[in-house]
């Protein structure tokens, strides 16, 4: 978090480093500091999972994400987003989303936190394919429960 | 008047585009590829290129239902007019991160 | 965080160092560590903070705070949860709180963040005092403001 | 039967004790100091605990309103008995972390 309103989008090769959760700027406005990292779980959908694939539609999934940044730092009054996302294969315990908010008072963050995460999953053109340890054939399962889900209410454009 | 109303449904309909569009997760996963080609016959717009997706490529109707389409990289809706030049991509998200 | 389920409580000395939202632990079952840095301000109602000072009733300040980790991760089916209070000065831009919460969602994750904060608050024996720049006579302020508030509205033992 | 009323009575009123309050934050301040000792004259409960206080202590009395009392480190109701080895406090939360 370089300045007071900054908004950093990264998306890198890989796992996340291990990360700290940075202060020092905000030049002590910043009352709380919240740092969210999406780690990949062994068990999906009670399978074993070796590792996620990453796919990410670039640059639209960065300015989507730079986007979606602004919006929340605006309706929240967020000092700092930094938002970082992996691409490629992320193995199980490794770190594929990382999400840092500072504000100068902790519900402001918590509740943007909740929100960014959510519309990221609505907006962000991001895909992961699960690596199973046993069985071939990863997101099928999950994309025909989409299907049937969204054969049931059509909308013409999506929106 | 009439002259103005025929040139104008002759501009639209007779002026075929072929678009390419990215495709990615599901999408790309349903059509075997992550690019295809479509043939805009009648008019140029989104809404227009996703009733030509459909019936070109079957295999797309159903990601079509839920999926989106973005013009150079912004969602676009069903009016947005498509030119010769922009990058087109069907995305549909199951879950981003 | 050293194994699934974990509490720990640590209270400290002075400001929390820099400090690395691990997730090697939990074992490949987090899919989501969120930590929450508590940072002095430096505007504190109007007025420009030098410090706050900490004051702790130990050890029931450790063990209230041990008592809430538990609750919390039960309530929530949380795989971990660390604490860390300050107790002495902790200067503007200093961290004198942490919180790390581990578990297999975001929402519960952020669930019991916000519950956590808000029942510490309620529950735990510390308090702060400000120190000001300019103004001495620190908490003053909000003592009379509080006090003002309670005459209203009694209650035998306060609970 | 009678007996016995009388005898609990005796007891509960008439052994005085002292207990050390621990002060801290507003209730410290309100009294300029970090302990206390008060005299409880009735029974010993951590309600005549609180009416004590407030009585020789008039400088808690305000705080007393939200304050509550810790008897060894746990927050107690005003039913419990406070023994002569007991740790107590007075915490008067403003605000925590």
């Amino acid at each position: 978090m370089s300045e007071p309103g900054a908004i950093q989008v990264v998306i890198v090769d890989g796992p996340l480093p291990a990360h700290t959760c940075e202060n020092e700027s905000c030049a002590g406005n910043a009352g709380a500091v919240v740092c969210f990292d999406g780690v990949v779980r062994r068990v999906e959908d009670g399978h074993d999972l070796v590792a996620l694939e990453y796919e990410a539609y670039e640059p639209m999934a960065e300015q989507e994400l730079t986007r979606l940044a602004q919006d929340i730092a605006t309706t929240h009054g967020l000092l700092a987003i930094d938002v970082w996302h992996s691409r490629g294969r992320i193995a199980v315990g490794e770190t594929s989303f990382r999400l840092v908010i500072a504000s100068a008072h902790r519900r402001e963050a918590l509740t943007a936190m909740g929100e960014f995460i959510d519309l990221l999953k609505k907006d962000v053109p991001i895909w992961k394919h699960a690596v199973f340890a046993t069985k071939p054939l990863p997101h099928c399962d999950e994309f025909r429960a989409r299907n049937e889900k969204h054969e049931r209410k059509q909308s013409p454009d999506g929106q | 008047m009439m002259f103005w109303v025929w040139n104008c449904w002759a501009q639209c309909t007779l002026e075929y585009m072929d678009v390419t569009v990215l495709l990615f997760g599901p999408a790309s996963t349903a059509a075997g590829t992550d690019r295809v080609t479509v043939c805009l016959e009648s008019d140029h717009t989104v809404g227009s290129l996703r009733d030509a997706l459909a019936a070109q490529y079957p295999a797309l109707e159903v990601v079509l239902t839920w999926g989106r389409i973005a013009v150079n990289q912004k969602y676009a809706p069903s009016i947005t007019v498509i030119k010769a030049d922009d990058e087109v991509a069907l995305v549909a998200l199951v879950s981003g991160g």
